[in-house]
């Protein structure tokens, strides 16, 4: 079962500061990603893999193509998909991490991992209490929780991503370079996360800069298609 | 000179009581009328004797009080002008009067049914001191949104432990206008409440005027936990005895020696042994 | 915990809930200068809509004209009120307010104009709560005093006057006093503008924990990207009094469409 | 000593009138002038005396202004309210013609807008350019031809009507077309009281019998900043006019006498969008009799309040039509002022009480109220 169908996915950015320059990141995507199952992206440097998981994670505007997400609904377009939409999904069925957390000021660890179960209806002591536990299992200790992160190392940081991006138990999780900046302990949690997530039935998209990471927990890898020539020099016709 | 029977001409009178048959309609509802220059001035009652002068038939008897006492100098002014403009009968006992105009009192005898109370109002706006525009006043008893008085009253518990409005006293009227009941004591207000009498309330220079009729609730504002508490003086009358009625303080001498006697002057006759 | 298999969580069906403000095609007029041109939104309950741009943008307009303070020249605004979805325009101007003073809030830039200045902290937290009928002196204390609290501000100074309190202090002072009313949708303009910089991230931080937690639906109108950021799902960039832009906060920001957006963006200091 | 209520107004009341018409009356050295010669020689020396109390009490009747001011002994409140209640009296029989002031005869006509004007400046009687020396007009020089008047020879009286000098911007698009149309509702606001906000024509009204005091007060402050106003003023024109009305029964218009009026044409600062658009913008005032004082202060407090009107800012309290309207009557303010001579001893002691009560109990609300304040 299909947690997640891409097809044809492409995305350019126009740079009016620039004169309008046109500037094609990604062209012709089209994978699968499918319930229980990791699936790595790869690509060379620049090829575009951080673009197409914000893509997918709406955080960019795509310009062609579909990719649809499995929900209780049904099927779901996320690049069609109204901004209420978007939010619906991120609430319940995707999550996303970053390479790097972008802390909201004042606001403490625990809070910011508690937030996504919220989201989702939990009471703030139900979702206390997991976030908790999820912070620890990510080796952050207790005296910390209560600490806004903006003080944190940056693994300590990527850490508290990674625990906001998997709490919420969502079916479809993306990762971008999850462990770049975790010691081999905290990369060996990651890794077992991702295993977890795996035997529970959902799907993890990750890009991962450790090709070692890529064959412990990758099902599949899915290489991003090169931009032809012709589209960098007249993106108008894609 | 000639005057017109009860001085105001019959078109002047016949508009005051189609506004007043308009105020009854609508209880504690400030209505706008064309008030007439009266040969009073201006805030010595001129709103009370036009309605006076509107509602006056050859066989009414009138009663004329100001602080509760038919011989103050304003009360014998408006009564001898009713006198010489209407040839009414007048007297000083609240029983057998059928129109009694009032400045500051409502008499201490019970009122009866068919009896009209005309009360003279300098400030019938009961938010004027908390907002000074009518034009906004006006929205927010459209609204009936009176949440400014009762922070009036909020301000007063918490600054002094208690409500601290003597007079004049801010009344809700059937649940839906605020009114000012002109400025009688508080001690005053509950006798308006489901009064058998009817009540209409006059302002010349504002030009508005007001009703209530008989037996409605005229509630004054209060919290649950802070309710209404009117306050009087504790002495007994020193001609009367009576300790029931408001009292005038009088300072009898230079050592400020105090008495205090009834303010309403009819009563304290009634009750004399 | 990390081997817990149990199912996602049910959805809430937050998505299934309309929105509770609509406005279609406004257009606002003043002379010959067309201040509003075309604006369409939707605002849904537990969401902030950021309308962002700069001043002159028509966002203040914009703003009042869904407020109902302002009648648009052509379009038409829909709120939910006691009856439903129901046009501004519908409204008696008694609904209109009681809508105004209950189910909706209004907090302003300068709190100054908001506020009861020569009325006691407490008296200007409860005032909403006295017009919505409550008459027991003793709750009244007790919820204002909850919600000194709420907004952080030393309960000791519930009967202080306004003018003994600094600026942002009086901001949470506002926003206290119109957050009682629980309102369903509350118009934000402008609130940390005039405030420091780190008197505004406490603030901003706060009004983000009060909103998340009563699911109101907000409208945001700021000039501030940074705060858009911080505060709004959506954001809707203004220009010459016309939506240029909008879409979810992060996209907008994070991959801007437009030249103007872009060059907005651009603009902004580095955190 | 001890001291006695005051009671049995009665007969104080007496007294006091007593006393009054003794000074106005006195009977033991009887002065030999008859009470209504007194009264034809006030009309005739204190000419603008009576001129403000027929203008303030809104009632054209020399013989019963000046009675009233004699009445009064000269306070011309006093008199004005006398005269008001009398008014309140009367019947209307029917309204008036408008007024039409253009064709009166002038007995002053100025504009400081225009060097030269149709019609032609005409100074009239005036103490604008005398000195304000004690007994001036006793000294004057005889005028050098006896012969020529003082004031300028009254023209062809059958040429053409003049135009004035506001219809000649209006031709020339430079000042807003006139509007302020009487209805039923504004006709006489002393039989339909007007609310908020007034139409023009009912803040006129209000304005035209407005004491002078207050409106010479406020307009001076539109002067200093206090509301924009850059007025000049085009016409100012003292005259006698015809009073004309049209009987149903005979359907023609009839005069039936002349009164005097002041009106004042002033033009205000531009207003408009555009270029196209900009225009000079009007105030009016009219009183009655010989008033310019007022009549130009009612004319630029007519401009102030119409800032809303116009589109400009309310700031200041001549702009402020409320303000303004609700406290420029000065018979009902010295009413109001003075009332506070009548007794209030028992709203007094209903205060006394409760300040007893809050100082016996102080701050009860904090220290007993269950959330411990």
């Amino acid at each position: 079962m299909n947690i997640l169908e891409v097809e044809n996915l492409g995305k350019k950015f126009v740079l009016h500061l620039r004169g309008g320059w046109h500037l094609p990141v990604l062209q012709g995507v089209a994978f699968t990603v499918a319930a229980g199952e990791c699936v790595a992206i790869t690509g060379t440097s620049g090829s575009g893999k951080s673009s197409l998981l914000r893509t997918l994670y709406g955080n960019y505007r795509s310009d062609s193509g579909t990719a649809r997400l499995r929900t209780e609904q049904g099927m779901v377009d996320i690049l069609q998909s109204s901004p209420q939409q978007i939010l619906a999904l991120r609430r319940h069925v995707m999550a996303y991490a970053s390479q790097f957390l972008r802390v909201i000021p004042r606001v403490s660890t625990l809070e910011i991992v508690a937030q996504p179960l919220m989201e989702q209806g939990l009471d703030q002591q139900m979702a206390g209490e997991r976030a908790a536990a999820m912070l620890s299992a990510l080796n952050l200790p207790r005296h910390l929780h209560p600490l806004p992160p903006a003080t944190f190392s940056g693994g300590e940081q990527q850490r508290v991503n990674l625990a906001r991006t998997f709490v919420g138990q969502h079916p479809l999780v993306m990762l971008d370079e999850p462990t770049a900046s975790l010691d081999g302990d905290n990369a060996a949690v990651v890794q077992k996360l991702i295993m977890e997530a795996k035997h529970s039935g959902r799907a993890v998209l990750a890009v991962f800069h450790d090709p070692a990471m890529v064959r412990q927990v990758a099902d599949r890898q899915y290489f991003i298609p090169s931009l032809s020539e012709h589209s960098h020099e007249n993106p108008e016709l894609q | 000179m000639d005057y017109n029977f009860a001085y105001l001409d019959e078109q002047s009178k016949r508009a005051i009581r189609r506004s007043l048959l308009k105020a009854v309609a609508i209880p504690g509802h400030q209505l706008p009328f064309a008030s007439r220059e009266m040969p009073l001035p201006y805030g010595w009652g001129t709103g009370g004797i036009q309605l006076t002068a509107a509602i006056i038939g050859k066989n009414d008897v009138l009663k004329v009080i100001d602080q509760g006492a038919d011989d103050t100098t304003n009360a014998v002014s408006i009564r001898q002008f009713f006198a010489r403009v209407t040839g009414v009968a007048t007297t000083t006992k609240t029983v057998k009067a059928s129109i009694i105009q009032t400045r500051h009192r409502i008499p201490e005898t019970p009122l009866q049914e068919g009896q009209i109370m005309v009360y003279q109002v300098p400030m019938p706006e009961p938010l004027f001191k908390l907002e000074p525009r009518r034009t906004e006043t006006r929205i927010l008893h459209a609204l009936g949104d009176y949440s400014l008085m009762y922070l009036q009253l909020y301000d007063h518990i918490t600054r002094y432990g208690r409500v601290a409005i003597g007079y004049d006293f801010p009344v809700m009227v059937h649940d839906r206008y605020l009114m000012s009941p002109s400025p009688i004591p508080a001690f005053d207000v509950p006798k308006m409440h489901m009064s058998p009498a009817l009540q209409i309330f006059g302002a010349g220079r504002e030009k508005q005027l007001y009703a209530v009729p008989p037996y409605s609730r005229v509630v004054p504002l209060a919290f649950d936990d802070y309710p209404f508490a009117p306050l009087q003086a504790q002495a007994p009358c020193a001609i009367c005895g009576s300790q029931h009625s408001y009292k005038d303080e009088i300072i009898l001498d230079d050592k400020g020696t105090r008495q205090y006697i009834c303010s309403d002057t009819d009563y304290c006759e009634q009750h004399r042994c | 915990m990390l081997t817990s298999s149990s199912p996602a969580h049910a959805p809430k069906p937050t998505t299934a809930l309309g929105p509770v403000l609509i406005a279609q095609n406004l257009y606002f007029q003043f002379g010959n200068q067309i201040v509003l041109r075309d604006v369409s939104l939707e605002v849904f309950p537990g969401e902030v809509l950021a309308i962002v741009g700069e001043s002159g943008s028509g966002k203040s307009t914009l703003l009042n004209l869904l407020y109902g303070n302002l009648t648009p020249s052509q379009g038409i605004v829909q709120a939910i009120s006691t009856t439903g979805l129901q046009p501004l325009s519908a409204l008696s101007q008694q609904t209109l307010r009681q809508l105004q003073r209950s189910r909706w809030g209004y907090v302003c830039q300068n709190p100054r104009d908001a506020l009861r200045m020569t009325i006691s902290a407490s008296g200007n937290i409860i005032e909403r709560r006295m017009a919505m009928g409550l008459r027991h002196y003793g709750t009244l204390r007790q919820e204002a005093r909850h919600w000194l609290e709420k907004v952080e501000i030393d309960p000791a100074r519930l009967d202080d006057l306004p003018e003994t309190f600094s600026g942002g202090m009086l901001q949470r002072l506002q926003i206290a006093r119109t957050l009682i009313s629980q309102p369903a949708l509350l118009y934000l303009d402008e609130p940390t503008s005039g405030l420091d910089v780190s008197v505004q991230a406490a603030l901003l931080d706060l009004l983000r924990k009060l909103v998340s937690k009563e699911q109101m639906a907000v409208l945001l109108v700021t000039h501030d990207l940074a705060v858009a950021r911080l505060l709004a799902q959506r954001i809707a960039v203004m220009r010459h009094g016309e939506i240029i832009e909008a879409g979810l906060a992060d996209q907008v920001l994070d991959d801007p469409q437009h030249p103007y957006t872009q060059l907005l963006v651009s603009s902004v200091l580095p955190a | 000593m001890s001291y006695v209520a005051v009671k049995g107004g009665a007969g104080a009341i007496g007294a006091a009138h007593q006393l009054i018409a003794e000074t106005l009356y006195p009977k033991d050295n009887a002065s030999d002038t008859p009470v209504d010669q007194i009264q034809q020689q006030l009309d005739q020396h204190l000419r603008l005396g009576i001129d403000r109390i027929m203008a303030e009490a809104s009632l054209y009747d020399r013989d019963i202004a000046a009675q009233a001011f004699l009445q009064a002994q000269g306070d011309s409140i006093e008199a004005v309210f006398i005269v008001r209640a009398y008014r309140a009296t009367l019947s209307r029989f029917l309204d008036a013609e408008p007024l039409k002031l253009s064709d009166s005869q002038p007995q002053r006509h100025v504009s400081a807008a225009f060097k030269d004007v149709p019609g032609g400046q005409q100074l009239g009687a005036t103490y604008d350019y005398s000195h304000r020396l004690l007994g001036y007009f006793l000294h004057l020089p005889a005028p050098q031809n006896a012969a020529e008047p003082t004031t300028k020879p009254e023209d062809d009286a059958s040429e053409t009507r003049h135009s004035g000098v506001m219809q000649l911007l209006e031709q020339e698009g430079l000042i807003e077309t006139s509007t302020a149309a009487l209805t039923e509702e504004n006709r006489d606001i002393t039989q339909i009281p007007p609310g908020f906000p007034a139409s023009r024509a009912q803040r006129l009204q209000t304005l035209a019998r407005a004491d002078e005091g207050f409106l010479l007060g406020m307009a001076y402050s539109t002067q200093r900043g206090y509301g924009q106003n850059h007025p000049f003023i085009a016409e100012l024109r003292q005259g006698s006019v015809n009073v004309e009305i049209t009987p149903p029964e005979l359907g023609f218009t009839i005069c039936i006498g002349q009164i005097s009026m002041t009106e004042c044409q002033m033009i205000n600062q531009f207003h408009g969008d555009t270029p196209e658009q900009a225009t000079f913008t009007r105030g009016y005032g009219l009183v009655f009799g010989h008033n310019e004082r007022k009549a130009i202060a009612m004319a630029l407090l007519d401009r102030a309040l119409r800032a809303p009107e116009l589109g400009e800012k309310v700031q200041a309290p001549a702009q402020d039509e409320e303000f303004v309207l609700s406290h420029c009557d000065n018979v009902e303010a010295t009413g109001f002022v003075e009332h506070l001579k009548l007794p209030h001893h028992v709203d007094f002691q209903s205060e006394i009480a409760t300040l007893r009560a809050l100082r016996a109990h102080p701050k009860k609300g904090r220290t007993e109220h269950p959330d411990g304040l």
